[in-house]
């Protein structure tokens, strides 16, 4: 790769089109790295060196990443409560803290060096596979995820039905974790676990049923290729910018919180109240996985909701299409998972009868209706003129009509507070 | 013995087939029985997959077709199958499936 | 902007669904259902305005889009939509008026518990009468005009707790199925003849030529040829729904619902769509039909302004002046200018919606107050809506060359002027724009003029934007809409008529009748100030008497008694009635309920007979089959033994001998 | 609606979450090794013994060892020995002093009682904190090294205080003095109606 | 490719015959998910791609779910935890006849031959590139599959729905509890 390549390319960097933004060199950047390091060796094994390396750079950037969303949850965590949150971890050795970039490492050498203990009457096998299980499937979910142009771990003809199977198995860990422990208490938050993952299973399904149902595709690959394109430059065609891809979006990411455990619907491991729920008998390293496997999870339902309904890794405009894709996927994700930690910091935790109302008299309806909603808007793709005016009025009175009806249906009888006695 | 891949599959099939039945047969626990009809069906899948591979074309995807079916009656079948297990717990207090027979004429 | 005629649907779908919504929301959902009827009225407005711009763009053209809706046997049951001028203006008018109405209810309805129900319904007819217009068969429509009947009866009797309200909901329903039974023998009949209801089908619609050329050629009945007689039963439906003689009496009754609906069903829109039926199949007409409407139509004119002359209540002077309009349009039409018709229509629309939301801006001012005689003096106290509501009545009058019923007026009674026929209609026409110009200064001067009469008219005050904005913008229009038809460019005619090009003649062609009826709106506003406008300073009691009634006592009572025809269909029709009642339910009951008791004595016996077979006979034979069958039943049970295991180990041993015979019988 | 409030609250967590970068006065925390809170005046913990000069400690403790907080602390953590010998206090009057005087901090319950008893102002309150050490008892004990801080110190802790106890302790030197001078005036005129020719020097200078 | 298939199988056949022969339930259903697994290996194996997820989806993420609540939901007795002395006949008897049963179905395979069955032209297997399809091998594309479901299979689909939905309203009825605390939830 000679200099003439990154140099025509700044050269042309504002128009460049979109067949010229596929072979950028930036956007190309990853691909010509990894041949470079397979370059050395003989063609039948390059394949499977390819595929150990995109296994590894995965390994490597989500698990950055799960250590730096940490901090940076406890930092804005932090901020938003007017603390100034983890700052004082320094760089071994050394009394530099910047703003302490190592509390990550930290807290990964204290958790391996933590006593692991496991009950006596506890099953020790599952004890021990419960969180290896958790970890190796939501690792799986990885898969495929498009994180940018070239950039497919696998490319699945059923990829959303893969990650979604992938997904699925999660709730068996769960179970191992509160069967395994023999704590009557972990057994029980268990089961509460499960009712809360099952109950958000289905809305979660049926949020991104309607963007299969218009993009024609199960393939993740070909769902972001049908979000391409922009309306006069400026607003891209991503789900999310229609009525059903809005409600949709929206359903996805509460479901989303909920198969998470995130706040406000945590309550499987309600530190505060329950003692971590099924975690109970943890301790040490496996708590640690667990903790990864939760964030790896967020990571991998955000990376999914982006890939949906937020365009993957298309740019919002053509005039920034020069950015690489992998870094506008990076971006999205980076703001979902901000959104997250800042659902988590604002909201209190649901009941536990309030949450399993919420998900099968609120959002499951909601995501039926706006299955519907998208079929008609596949079916009217081709109103126009004062037509795709209705189009529009239509699809959106469908979002939102529903949503206010079931809205004062689910608040009834919920008022602010009045502290009776208190004057 | 042919190494071809259908017979292979199809050994594989009975023997998952002849295992379910061992356990619906032998164990007196009527989930595990449940489990053993259930890897049965499974088995029958297996056979499907494996003509629709191997066999002689057909039309397209008739296979899958018929294993998308299956899996959505198993798991019906499975769902009914426990609650009933549940309702017979209720009523006798253990679940052996030797013990559920007051409807014998 | 155009609009193809297979969409021409959503315009009646709109506030369909509206009426859905409002049917479906709960009772506290008022703004959700208001909301949602005007904007569906609003945007069908707007798709109007399309189907307008599409249908002037070729205005001869008969755009449609017809679709089978059923088979019977051999026959197809088609409907379908047309777009053409006529059908354009009407949806227009009937949306754009109809939203500035909602939008005036949602003020005087304000209050009322059933606002919800109200704003359903009203979305309910807008969505009856917009199908009405669009359908392009003769059945859709009739499907349409009975909806429009039904929606009119809730309406009217939207308050059925007041028993006249209830009263006159159930005599317009009544009263128009007269009508509709005429209609419906005409629409059997013309199937029968022309093998068709649409209108329009590609030559084979029954006001295409074929058709036509097929009933022309059909023998005579009684006297009257096929085409005659059909013509003749269609018009029977519009005597029925625009409130012509005989069937006028509903008209003024149903000014017992609220004032937005007299407004919006009994002047601008429903009442309309007998003149719109009469417009529409006016190809089907044959000269003969034509004069008899003709004549029926100044009847109706003449007697509506007559009677409208002794009338005490605002609503229902309004009705009857309604009346007589409608009978100056069939009059225009049975003189063969169904555009001048349609264009009388349209203006009239305008300005009687505005007269009546005039009248209840004034009726809500006025705590419900309907009688003029306790009203008067409004003019200070709601300067606005004296000012449209002069606009409306000057309009109503013909006052020459500004307001756009003169216009219109001036159309019709050239039309009848220029006529082969008869000309009774032109001079009762003649005698009718007196009465019109006499009934109308009474109805200023005595609400408007003079001192207020009663508590409520001194404490009257204007009312809120909401309302007073529709008055506003149908005042533009009461003046503005003549100028589309005026004879020196007669562009509404034109296009309606199907013609691209407007031929406009002078004014002084027709300068006579011009003049003459200038005058004669002269004479009757002369007549009216100087009986009414100059006495009201005497009369400050809502008791002292009517000028007129002590001019001509028993006349003004007879009119008053509006000429007695209630009482006359009471003592005819309605003596004949009852005596068939009684005799049909002296009939039903002893000859027809001899026979069926007689039958089911017959029923009992042999059932009796049956039983006593079956347990002596049949039974013993039975019990010993079923005895075996037990017995043998139970043999069998043993079998089942309730070990799950046993039968599953049962079934693959039997697998296993099965396949060992077939593998080994087979010889694979 | 549904949702309108968690929009509020939404807004409200960002609203807090951009002020506590522009606006300082938020940020409550304070880094605790590297920065202290000024400590209110009338924080107190444990008790410390008054000297008036930094230089010479044990010389000029006020205390004169009339074991009055001995007796009156109920944890009962106050050790006193008297000193055999006397010296002369801040008015110069001759008093004894504490040979020993221990306090044990891991008993002590910071009551202040011992401070109300004092009638010399000679035990205040400290407002240490940083006394965490690694040895339970003999580092815990503290001896009259340790306790004994000066006036000084006293006035930079409690200003109010120690200024009143300043005043109080002038003024009634000031008494003694002018009581001093009184007796000694009235002893010379004595001395002089006794024995005129002869002046006596007066006792004190 | 065979060697793929081996040894799915084994792992297949291992789990199931594991599973079906321990005492303890959970630990049985766990192995009866790993096999299931095994065949969802085998279906991605045979290029049946959305076989294989939606066996996962419904086998690991439902059924199982199902089977474990159901086992939570019977508490073992004692008396359970007991060999009775017929199981061990029934479990003899049982091997004997799942015995018998596997040698005539592997009989009647072994027996025949598949050879004209095959489609002409099916290319050699290329070796070692994991469990990629065969080019010339059906290929069922979710595409294929929907398009399927909807046109010639749509009455199938349509009773499959019913019944499913019929199937959970049963569950629910059946499992719930009668009487007014009937609160608990049917999985």
């Amino acid at each position: 790769m000679t200099l003439s390549g990154p140099l025509t390319f700044l050269l042309q960097l504002p128009l460049a089109s979109a067949a010229g933004a596929a072979d950028a060199f930036l956007e190309r950047l990853p691909l010509v790295a990894r041949d470079w390091v397979t370059s050395w060796l003989p063609e039948p094994w390059r394949w499977l060196v390819n595929s150990l390396l995109s296994i590894a750079v995965i390994l490597s950037v989500f698990g950055l990443l799960f250590a730096y969303v940490t901090l940076a949850e406890r930092k804005i965590l932090g901020r938003i409560q007017n603390r100034p949150g983890p700052n004082r971890t320094p760089i071994p050795f050394t009394k530099l803290r910047f703003f302490g970039l190592a509390q990550p490492f930290a807290d990964g050498v204290k958790s391996l060096t933590k006593e692991d203990v496991v009950p006596r009457g506890a099953d020790h096998l599952l004890h021990f596979l419960a969180p290896v299980v958790l970890l190796a499937f939501s690792i799986l979910t990885f898969a495929v995820i498009p994180y940018g142009r070239h950039l497919v771990p696998v490319e699945l003809n059923a990829g959303v039905l893969y990650f979604f199977a992938a997904g699925a198995a999660t709730e068996l860990a769960v179970f191992m974790a509160g069967w395994a422990s023999r704590n009557k208490y972990s057994l029980l938050a268990a089961m509460r676990a499960l009712a809360q993952l099952i109950s958000y299973e289905l809305p979660l399904l049926l949020a991104w049923v309607p963007v299969v149902l218009v993009a024609g595709s199960l393939s993740t690959t070909e769902i972001v290729a049908a979000q391409a394109g922009w309306q006069f430059n400026v607003i891209p065609h991503w789900h999310v910018f229609t009525p059903w891809g809005a409600a949709g979006f929206a359903i996805f990411m509460i479901a989303a919180l909920a198969e998470s455990n995130r706040s406000p619907f945590d309550l499987p491991e309600a530190e505060s109240e329950l003692i971590a729920g099924h975690l109970t008998e943890y301790s040490g390293f496996k708590y640690a996985l667990f903790f990864m496997a939760e964030y790896f999870g967020m990571i991998a339902l955000s990376g999914m909701a982006i890939t949906l309904f937020l365009g993957g890794w298309h740019a919002p405009s053509p005039y920034v299409e020069f950015i690489p894709s992998y870094v506008w996927f990076m971006g999205k994700l980076s703001a979902l998972l901000l959104g997250f930690i800042w659902i988590r910091a604002t909201f209190p935790r649901l009941r536990m009868d309030q949450l399993t109302r919420f998900a099968w008299k609120f959002l499951v309806p909601l995501a039926l209706i706006n299955l519907g909603n998208a079929a008609f808007w596949s079916l009217s793709f081709h109103w126009s003129g004062p037509f795709q005016i209705l189009r529009w009025l239509i699809s959106v009175l469908v979002v939102v009509g529903p949503f206010v009806l079931l809205g004062r249906k689910l608040s009834a009888g919920v008022a602010p507070r009045v502290y009776r006695y208190a004057v | 013995m042919s190494l071809d891949p259908l017979p292979l599959c199809l050994l594989f099939s009975s023997a998952l087939f002849c295992l379910g039945l061992i356990g619906a047969l032998a164990r007196s626990n009527t989930i595990l029985v449940l489990l053993g009809i259930e890897l049965m069906l499974n088995a029958a899948n297996l056979n499907f997959i494996a003509f629709w591979r191997y066999g002689p074309v057909t039309s397209p995807a008739t296979g899958v077709m018929f294993v998308i079916f299956s899996i959505a009656v198993a798991a019906a079948e499975a769902a009914v199958g426990l609650a009933l297990i549940i309702a017979v717990y209720r009523h006798q207090k253990n679940i052996r499936l030797q013990e559920a027979n007051r409807l014998k004429g | 902007m155009s609009l193809s005629a297979q969409y021409l649907w959503v315009i009646p779908a709109l506030p369909l669904v509206a009426a859905a919504i409002g049917a479906l929301t709960p009772r506290s959902g008022r703004s959700l259902v208001a909301g949602a009827a005007i904007v569906a009225l609003a945007l069908s407005f707007f798709i109007s305005c399309a189907a307008l711009s599409t249908a002037l763009a070729n205005p001869a053209a008969h755009l449609t889009h017809n679709f089978t809706w059923f088979e019977l046997g051999n026959d197809t049951v088609r409907l379908g939509w047309l777009l053409d001028p006529l059908t354009a203006f009407m949806c227009t008018m009937v949306t754009f008026v109809g939203t500035l109405i909602f939008i005036f209810s949602l003020g005087y309805m304000h209050e009322d518990e059933n606002f919800k129900q109200f704003f359903c319904f009203l979305s309910l007819f807008a969505a009856a009468m917009l199908g009405l217009l669009v359908a392009n068969s003769l059945l859709l429509l009739f499907i349409c005009w009975e909806l429009v009947g039904l929606a009119s009866y809730l309406l009217i009797g939207f308050w059925f707790h007041k028993p006249s309200a209830a009263a006159a909901a159930k005599k317009a329903f009544i009263t128009t199925r007269i009508g509709d039974l005429g209609f419906l023998l005409g629409l059997l009949w013309l199937y029968d003849s022309a093998g068709s209801l649409l209108l329009y089908d590609n030559g084979n619609g029954v006001l295409e030529a074929t058709a036509l050329g097929a009933l022309g050629s059909a023998a005579t009945v009684c006297g009257l040829s096929v085409a005659s007689a059909i013509g003749l039963l269609l018009f029977c439906g519009a005597v029925g729904k625009s409130g012509q003689f005989p069937l006028h009496v509903w008209l003024p009754d149903a000014m017992e619902g609220p004032t937005p609906v007299s407004a919006l069903i009994h002047a601008a829109t429903m009442v309309a769509a007998g003149v719109f039926l009469m417009a529409r199949v006016y190809p089907l007409l044959t000269p003969d039909a034509l004069q008899v409407i003709a004549i029926i139509g100044a009847i109706t004119a003449l007697l509506g302004a007559t009677i409208a002359v002794a009338q005490y209540d605002l609503k229902r002077i309004l009705a009857f002046s309604t009346v007589s309009q409608l009978g100056y349009m069939m009059l225009a039409i049975g003189v063969g200018a169904p555009s001048a018709a349609i264009f009388h229509l349209l203006t009239h629309a305008f300005f009687k919606a505005l007269l009546f939301l005039g009248a209840g801006s004034v009726i809500h001012a006025a705590h419900h107050e309907q009688d003029i005689r306790q009203l008067g003096g409004l003019s200070v106290k709601m300067k606005l809506t004296f000012a449209t509501f002069a606009i409306g009545t000057m309009a109503l009058v013909g006052v020459p060359l500004f307001f756009s019923g003169f216009w219109s007026k001036e159309a019709i009674l050239h039309a009848a002027h220029a006529t082969a026929g008869s000309h009774f209609p032109f001079y009762a026409a003649l005698v009718g724009v007196v009465l019109t110009a006499f009934y109308n200064t009474r109805l200023i001067a005595e609400t408007f003029f003079g001192h207020g009469r009663s508590h409520a008219a001194e404490h009257a005050h204007e009312n809120s934007a909401v309302m007073t904005t529709p008055l506003v913008i149908l005042a533009f229009f009461a003046i503005a809409l003549g100028f589309l038809g005026t004879p020196v460019y007669p562009w509404l005619q034109a296009r309606l008529s199907g013609e691209t090009a407007v031929h406009g003649h002078s004014l002084l062609d027709g300068v006579g009748l011009l003049v003459l009826s200038s005058g004669l709106v002269a004479l009757g506003i002369g007549a009216g100030f100087a009986l009414y406008g100059r006495t009201l300073r005497l009369r400050t009691k809502a008791t002292a008497p009517d000028p007129l009634a002590i001019a001509a006592p028993r006349t003004h009572a007879f009119l008053g008694d509006r000429l007695k025809f209630d009482e006359l269909y009471a003592a005819t029709f309605g003596v004949v009635n009852t005596f068939l009642a009684t005799a049909s339910d002296w009939f039903d009951r002893s000859v027809w309920g001899g026979i069926v008791h007689f039958l089911a004595l017959l029923g009992e016996f042999s059932g009796t007979v049956n039983r006593e077979a079956d347990e002596q006979g049949l039974n013993a034979g039975f019990d010993a089959t079923s005895e075996k069958l037990r017995a043998s039943g139970q043999a069998y049970s043993r079998a089942q033994t309730g070990d799950a295991h046993g039968y599953l180990r049962f079934l693959a041993v039997g697998f296993v001998v099965l396949a060992l015979v077939a593998i080994l019988g087979g010889g694979a | 609606m549904l949702g309108t409030g968690l929009l509020q609250g939404l807004g409200v967590t960002a609203k807090n979450f951009v002020g506590s970068f522009h606006d300082p006065a938020r940020l409550t925390t304070i880094e605790y090794p590297e920065v202290k809170t000024k400590l209110p005046e009338a924080y107190r913990n444990f008790p410390f013994l008054v000297t008036e000069n930094a230089t010479d400690p044990m010389g000029t403790l006020r205390c004169v060892a009339c074991q009055i907080c001995e007796k009156e602390c109920p944890p009962q953590c106050i050790y006193i020995e008297k000193s055999k010998d006397k010296k002369p206090d801040a008015t110069g009057k001759p008093q004894l002093f504490p040979a020993v005087f221990a306090i044990d901090t891991s008993v002590c319950m910071s009551c202040q009682i011992c401070v109300e008893v004092c009638p010399f102002e000679a035990i205040k309150m400290d407002q240490v904190y940083e006394i965490a050490t690694t040895d339970r008892f003999s580092a815990l004990l503290l001896n009259r090294e340790q306790l004994a801080k000066s006036n000084a110190y006293y006035h930079e802790i409690h200003p109010t205080e120690a200024a009143e106890v300043d005043a109080r302790l002038a003024a009634e030197r000031k008494a003694a003095e002018e009581k001093a001078a009184a007796a000694a005036a009235a002893k010379a005129a004595a001395a002089a109606a006794k024995a005129s020719p002869v002046a006596k020097p007066p006792l004190t200078a | 490719m065979t060697a793929a298939l081996v040894l799915i199988a084994v792992f297949t056949l291992a789990t199931a015959a594991v599973a079906l022969s321990l005492r303890n339930l959970i630990h049985s259903a766990l192995l009866l998910i790993a096999s299931w697994f095994g065949i969802a290996a085998f279906y991605l194996w045979a290029g049946a791609e959305f076989v294989a997820f939606a066996q996962v989806l419904v086998y690991v993420g439902a059924v199982s779910m199902v089977v474990l609540f159901a086992v939570l939901l019977t508490r073992r007795s004692r008396a359970d935890t007991v060999i009775a002395p017929d199981s061990v006949a029934r479990a003899i008897s049982a091997v004997i006849t799942g015995i018998a049963v596997f040698g005539v179905l592997g009989a009647a395979i072994l027996n025949t031959s598949f050879a004209r069955l095959s489609p002409a032209g099916v290319p050699p297997l290329p070796s070692g590139t994991g469990v990629s399809p065969v080019i010339s091998a059906p290929t069922a594309t979710v595409r294929d599959i929907g398009m399927q479901l909807m046109s010639t299979h749509a009455a199938a689909l349509l009773i499959i729905g019913i019944l499913l939905t019929v199937a959970l309203l049963g569950a629910v009825v059946l499992a719930a509890q009668d009487g007014p605390e009937s609160k608990q939830e049917s999985p």
